[in-house]
């Protein structure tokens, strides 16, 4: 799976993008922010306040509880800022 | 093309001519043009973040409610990322019609929804220290919710 | 200056530049150019009307109007007399302002008011008939009655 | 006093302007276009309808019941179409 991830969030995690295998009982956009949180403090930090951060999957706004079957891209950012 | 994403500047007097020149019975453009503010010297420069290939959908999933929602002859809008100077263009949005209240109107909601929906991300670098993610403004949110549900704008 | 009152044609994306290089923290601009449409080949041509001397006095006091309700960088406003072909452009209306809130709202202040207020008078001029005088429209009356006593816009 | 027609007023009348001596008791802008009716069929016909007829005194609209003392220059037409 292929994530995303954009300013300060690609800040804090120190990356633009991965691609991981994510485990087979992570359903939900939520619970693969809980996941990722797992994986070291760059990630708990970028996603401490899990609830201000946005999800895309397939360039597609979604919500937390929206689900990752069949997804191919993911993406993780703050609240928009442009125009 | 009716959306672009791009890093170079644009040139909104041509894109207003080849809009009229596509032809339809047009009797209002409204042109809005987003500048980079300097905030009285504050500001060097802003970066902005984007997400491309989303905002290109994400910006034609919004103009394709604005055409259902007004009347429209054409619509085009440009947003540029990447680093940008104070007194340099960021956005423009284009809208022509029959008559003036729905290029008025389509104009300005293609700006709010911009502003909420569009995947961009601002960082302001200042004149004297490091560079700052801008915060979303709850007032933008609101200009956005004035058109929710097919509501005409009453904020 | 900011209002002309003229039979030649105008450079909308001259007077823009000329607007952003007054300075100011212009953050959006405004445009509204206003054009003759066939109305589906209907028209020949329009021919304006107009009291000039009046039409520079009133459009001024509109202005100020503006400029007093919204915080405005800039404004320009330039509106033709004489006979104008379809396509060609009849008004032209840019506010700049730091947000673009108040360069919406004060171009739509501006257009509504000149629609109802600026002395001028369209003739059609048919393809296949005699002129007629345009008929003032009950709806251009409610636009501009919408900003009476200072109230904001709930069209 | 220097009084201006427009659009259907001016061609209704036959005149752009003129300058006319108006009778002392013609106090109001109301009161002049019932003088000028009186003064032959083609100002009979474009003030018919007297209600629709605007007016201006030196270049700022009135209604009718505004009075002319003072007055430099007066117009008439009807309700603006530009825009």
């Amino acid at each position: 799976m292929k994530i995303l991830y954009f300013a300060w969030v690609r800040e804090r995690t120190g990356r633009a993008e991965e691609d991981i295998d994510v485990p087979a009982d992570v359903a939900t956009v939520g619970e693969l922010i809980g996941w990722l949180k797992s994986r070291g403090p760059e990630f708990e930090h970028a996603f401490t306040d899990a609830a201000v951060i946005r999800a895309a999957i397939d360039r597609i706004h979604v919500k937390h509880d929206a689900r990752l079957a069949g997804a191919g891209e993911i993406a993780f950012f703050p609240p928009m800022t442009g125009g | 093309m009716a959306v672009s994403i791009q890093r170079e500047d644009f040139d909104a007097a041509a894109e207003s001519a080849a809009l009229r020149a596509g032809g339809g019975d047009i009797g209002a453009i409204v042109a809005f043009t987003g500048i980079c503010r300097s905030d009285n010297g504050r500001l060097a420069a802003l970066e902005l973040d984007a997400y491309p290939e989303m905002a290109q959908a994400e910006i034609a999933r919004i103009v394709e409610e604005a055409r259902s929602r007004w009347p429209l002859e054409a619509v085009r809008v440009i947003h540029r990322y990447g680093r940008i100077a104070p007194g340099e263009n960021i956005v423009l949005v284009l809208t022509a019609s029959s008559h003036r209240q729905a290029a008025f109107e389509a104009a300005e909601f293609l700006m709010d929804y911009l502003k909420t929906r569009a995947p961009f991300w601002k960082k302001e670098h200042l004149a004297d220290a490091a560079g700052n993610w801008v915060e979303a403004r709850q007032i933008d949110e609101a200009a956005a919710e004035r058109w929710a549900a097919g509501g005409k704008k009453s904020a």
